[in-house]
């Protein structure tokens, strides 16, 4: 199964996706970058975390006019299953291939930490079959992860179970004290209305393995390669 | 118009050089220096360029060891991590700019320690940051604090390297003047280190990354005739980082190297163009000759002194092997940054400068560099610490609100409000986060080895006993580094210390020198990099001695690293090790007054030797499951701190301890350790069989911090409590507002 | 490229961008927070940004145009800001 | 506590926060690229901060005085940046 993941100057996790890929997962990581116009036939899509262009304008509009992002449009919108995390999310949401946007923390602080996600959709290919019954452990490390969409979005977001992912505590309840950054109806993630492309502020890659202290987002990847085969 | 020769009094002063310094300039030119000559003439016989007062004392520390690859001398230290790896690292500071814009001060301070490392040839994989801030409550500390942590986290998490530990406390002595000192450390090829040489006669020299404006240009110039009235556009700026063009940086050195293009690479940090250009010539007994016209500028109508004197952030000066020079452009223009042929590396020795093809500076590496001057300066040996009588003791009423409140005190309460900010986990190889053990362990990548890393240094048994208060930062870090399971391996210090030109200050320097050859020999750990910050005073008066003690340690398997809390119950506490209690200079002593009396804690480089080997050999038999060292607070706050992480409390019996009980509470016993294991009486049998002191102290287990000493229970207090006060220690600082402007995007 | 303010074609006009009424401005709230404890009283703050461009354009319309087509697709996100724009 | 700027004793100001000259814009330098990338040429950019600060105050003058210091104190880093003051 082939992934590609496509690096922005200044991305950062570009480097930590491709090794989930290859070192954690054994399947075959491309790394392509913002000036390409081909993305090299994959199965899956990862756009990564980092600050991308310094995050210099707001985070992730200057990639989300790269080049590299008309292919990245062209698969997701063929169904291709694309997975922008962290900045990859602001990316999604600055190009429009996800509603809403991502505003500067609440806490006015950049936070890294764990924290806990409820799963709230399945119809995703990388949650397809996650457990829902507990919450995952997962790190976040952003400065701008507050995310913000009008009453309507919202709803609308909601009603269709667009809502992938919900910051929560440790019990699973999605609690306004374990909201890291102040977004909306905590959430952590969406998916577009087809359900193919998913954003996420936090980041799978960082609990793949046990050495690193977690393994729950292994989950997600293993979800998508599920789907797949 | 630039001013000519003769030049004033005045003049010379502001560019830092003595009479008899500049009649040395003279003489050594046959004549009178230009004005881009005095220029660089001023920052490379510097404090900070020359090592003048400090040069005479450094060589006494040691510097060789079987794994060091390249000790100091070059941008950063090498040591050999095995199967052909290398770790590069370097600690430096940034204090004086820090305090001026702490947001950009701190930041630009990770840039410059990152391209040392990364100019070495190797990629940055983690950082640490070292803090000393002035008293909680001084009306600029929350300010400070936010600024620089704002900034130290906007650089790092930028450039995608994790920050992955550090150190940070208060005293009074650093209202005037914090103290910002960041540590980086990378990984190589042992083979494919870089130097900064600028080798190969004809070789191209090429100017990469950003473009040069007039940042940083040293404060001489502010006040120089250079700048007539009214000219406020022209004065010198704030330096200001630019991680995003950093990253650049990284990737295109890297790769440049990867293809074997260079013959020598050097960061442009302080004094920028000149330094770079000089050390280069000198390291490798060339000469340069630079056009100057060609560097690539951010402002219109920039002079030549200017050029030389910038310090602009984010460059990197190449020397190209001839004939690949095209290979080279490609690369660095890919990566989107200025590049530009700027000169050759000539064989005449000298240091030429062209402005529009003439030359405006001439000059013998030799005579910036060599014949630097070098001063040993007068000291006075550091008075005897005098020990304090009982009478002298505070006495302890409540030995359970002693403990919050230490535990709440900022130097000693939760850092997390520090590292929350930072990116430690970018890269996905940090194994021990902050706050999760005595040392910060990132994988070696491709390998299943673990780098250990910790700074410290307390400045107070420094300012009572700068001899043994330096050695015992060299033990502590070694301590933390043997806590999680790696073997101390070398050694980077950032010497920070008042001004040199005071017998006292200079008398304490030259002690901690010594303090620090003698703990680095005991424990084998050379000192393979460093810096000196010199003049870290205000109004005259001086931060205590503050040598920064950066501790690598290495471990073949990663996996095995432990943590500093108790993992769970029903485990049995030892403290390992038989350093005696000091409450001289102690926090505790901190708590009811004036801490900086008594005799602090002593230093038995041998001893703390023997608990290292003996705690790694505990490792290596599977007995720790926990381990932390004791040091400020002694050892109830050792054992408080122990089970905060995961809630396991601790019920503990100090009756074999020594002293009174305030001693034994909390009397800061340097070169003991707090170790938790499932096999007590193993453990006690192996500390035993190597002569080192160990004893039983009690299990984990409930919620519950307790301790008694001979039948009585001193403490009784929930974990929760205790935890509560000691994570609310740093936010309470920072609570009070500060200006937001200070910087940041 | 020099950065020092040279204009190019003589033009230079200048983007300003706001969040959206309704869209919470955590910066905002913030610096009114510090203004009152320094005790400068109630305020309601807002923060925006501006930026200042220097660009080539035949006159102040075309300048215009060309600064709101730099806002519409780069400068500002619709989804939270609203932007101006003005021309010397 | 409203934020959608209902004025305080009716007086509104602005307070433009901008880097001084020679100090390096990382955002300005790093949009103008991205606008030379859209096609839009070259460009200079200088990236600035807009506080809208409704606040009481009697008159226009006593607003700007109280702005004045309000950028003194808070609102401009006087290290890097230069401010100016606009009532309405
Ligand atoms: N300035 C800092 N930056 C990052 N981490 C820090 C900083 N200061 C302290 N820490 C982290 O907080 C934890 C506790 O530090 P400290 O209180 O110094 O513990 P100890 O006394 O055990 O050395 C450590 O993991 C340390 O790395
Ligand atoms: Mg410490």
């Amino acid at each position: 199964m082939r992934f590609t993941v496509v690096s922005f100057p200044g991305s950062n996790c570009d480097h930590d996706c491709v090794r989930v890929v290859d070192a954690v997962l054994g399947e075959q990581a491309t790394l392509v970058r913002h000036t390409a116009d081909d993305l090299g036939r994959p199965d899956v899509v990862l756009l990564p975390g980092g600050f991308s262009y310094g995050d210099y304008l707001r985070c992730g509009a200057i990639a989300a006019r790269a080049p590299v992002m008309a292919a990245v449009r062209r698969f997701a919108e063929g169904g291709g299953p694309v997975l922008g995390i962290c900045n990859g999310f602001q990316v999604l949401t600055e190009c429009g291939l996800l509603p809403g946007a991502l505003g500067r923390n609440a806490g006015l602080d950049f936070v890294c930490d764990d924290v806990w996600l409820t799963v709230e959709g399945q119809a995703t290919p990388f949650t397809r079959g996650v457990p829902r019954e507990r919450p995952l452990r997962v790190p976040v490390a952003h400065h701008d992860g507050c995310y913000f969409a009008d009453d309507d979005t919202l709803a609308r977001l909601e009603g269709e179970g667009q809502v992938i992912f919900r910051y929560a505590d440790a019990a699973g309840r999605p609690d306004p004290t374990a909201n890291p950054n102040g977004s909306r109806a905590n959430i952590a993630g969406i998916c577009n209305a087809a359900g193919n492309v998913v954003g996420m502020m936090p980041h799978p890659e960082r609990c793949a393995e046990p050495l690193l202290g977690g393994v729950d987002g292994r989950l997600l990847f293993d979800a998508v390669r599920g789907v797949l085969s | 118009m630039t001013p000519t020769p003769p030049y004033s009094p005045e003049v010379i002063r502001q560019h830092g050089l003595t009479p008899d310094e500049y009649a040395r300039v003279e003489a050594l030119l046959g004549r009178a220096p230009t004005w881009p000559e005095l220029g660089v003439f001023s920052v490379m016989w510097s404090e900070h360029c020359a090592y003048k007062s400090s040069r005479v004392h450094l060589r006494r520390l040691p510097t060789k060891g079987a794994r060091v690859i390249q000790g100091p001398g070059e941008n950063a230290g090498v040591v050999d991590a095995g199967d052909g790896w290398a770790v590069v690292f370097k600690m430096e500071s940034h204090n004086h700019p820090s305090f001026i814009e702490p947001y950009q001060g701190a930041a630009t301070g990770v840039g410059g320690i990152l391209r040392d490392v990364f100019t070495m040839g190797a990629r940055p994989i983690a950082l640490l940051n070292a803090l000393r801030f002035g008293r909680p409550d001084h009306p600029r500390t929350p300010y400070l604090v936010k600024g620089v942590v704002g900034g130290i986290g906007g650089y790092g998490n930028c450039v995608g390297v994790p920050t992955v530990g550090g150190d940070a406390s208060f005293d009074a002595c650093y209202d005037g003047n914090i103290l910002v000192n960041a540590f980086a450390l990378g990984v190589a090829r042992a083979d494919r280190i870089f130097l900064g040489r600028a080798e190969g006669v004809g070789n191209p020299v090429f100017y990469v990354g950003s473009k040069t404006g007039r940042d940083g240009i040293h404060g001489a110039t502010m006040a120089s005739e250079e700048f007539g009235a009214g000219s406020e556009a022209k004065r010198p700026t704030v330096q200001v980082g630019d991680p995003f063009t950093e990253k650049l940086l990284i990737e295109a050195s890297l790769e440049v190297m990867g293809a074997d293009l260079l013959a020598g690479v050097q960061d442009m940090g302080a004094a920028g163009l000149t330094s770079s250009s000089c050390e280069m010539a000198s390291r490798a007994g060339s000469g340069l000759v630079l056009d100057l016209d060609r560097v690539p500028m951010r402002e219109t109508g920039m002079t030549p002194y200017e050029l030389l004197l910038s310090e602009s952030q984010e460059r990197m000066l190449m020397v190209c092997k001839r004939g690949r020079e095209d290979e080279l452009l490609a690369i660095v223009r890919r990566w989107d940054l200025d590049v530009c042929e700027v000169g050759r590396v000539t064989d005449s020795g000298r240091f030429v400068c062209r402005w529009h093809g003439e030359v405006v500076v001439d000059v013998p590496v030799g005579a910036l560099v060599d014949e630097a001057p070098c001063y040993d300066r007068p000291r006075t040996e550091p008075p005897p610490p005098t020990p304090l009588a009982d009478a002298d003791l505070p006495p302890m009423a409540d030995a359970g609100a002693d403990l919050r409140a230490l535990l709440a005190t900022p130097t000693i309460g939760s850092k997390r409000w520090i590292y929350r900010q930072y990116d430690h986990m970018v890269q996905t190889g940090t194994v021990i986060r902050p706050g999760a053990g005595d040392a910060a362990v990132v994988r070696l990548p491709e390998t299943p080895r673990g780098v250990a890393m910790s700074v410290d240094c307390n400045g107070r048994y420094c300012a009572l006993d700068p001899y043994a208060g330096a050695g015992l930062a060299v033990v502590e870090s070694a301590l933390n580094v043997a806590c999680v399971g790696a073997r101390p391996v070398a050694v980077t210090d950032c010497l920070n210390f008042a001004s040199p030109e005071r017998p006292a200050v200079m008398g304490a320097f030259a002690a901690a020198i010594d303090g620090i050859a003698a703990a680095c020999a005991a424990l084998e750990t050379p000192v393979v990099s460093g810096n000196v910050s010199l003049y870290n005073e205000t109004e005259g008066r001086g931060i205590h001695p503050t040598p920064m003690i950066g501790m690598v340690g290495l471990m073949d398997d990663a996996a095995a690293a432990v943590g500093s809390a108790f993992p769970a119950e029903g485990l049995a506490v030892v403290v390992l090790g038989d350093a005696p209690p000091a409450l001289g200079g102690s926090a505790w002593l901190g708590l009811h007054g004036d801490a900086l009396r008594g005799l602090p804690p002593r230093l038995d480089p041998d001893g703390a030797r023997k608990v290292v080997d003996t705690l790694l050999a505990a490792h290596d038999a599977g007995l720790v499951e926990s381990a932390h060292d004791v040091s400020e607070g002694g050892l109830a706050v050792a054992l408080a701190e122990c089970t905060f992480a995961h809630g396991v409390g601790v019920a503990a019996d100090l009756s074999a301890g020594e002293g009174g009980l305030p001693a034994r509470l909390f009397g800061e016993a340097i070169g003991t350790v707090v170790v938790a294991t499932a096999d007590r009486d193993a453990l006690l049998a192996l500390a035993q069989r190597r002569g080192v002191t160990a004893w039983f102290v009690g299990p984990t287990g409930g919620d519950r911090v307790v301790i008694t000493v001979d039948e009585r229970r001193v403490v009784d207090a929930s974990v929760a409590d205790l935890r509560a006060a000691w994570e609310g220690a740093l936010p309470a600082v920072v609570a009070a507002r500060a200006p937001v402007s200070g910087g940041g995007a | 490229m020099s950065e020092a303010g040279t204009s190019r074609g003589g033009m230079k006009g200048r983007v300003t961008v706001r969040l959206r009424p309704g869209v919470l401005d955590v910066q905002g709230k913030a610096i009114a927070h510090a203004l009152a404890d320094l005790g400068f009283g109630e305020t309601e703050v807002r923060v925006g940004k501006v930026f200042e461009v220097s660009l080539d354009a035949a006159d102040p319309d075309a300048a215009r145009a060309r600064l709101t087509e730099m806002a519409d697709k780069l400068l500002a996100n619709p989804v939270m800001e609203s932007f101006e724009i003005e021309v010397e």
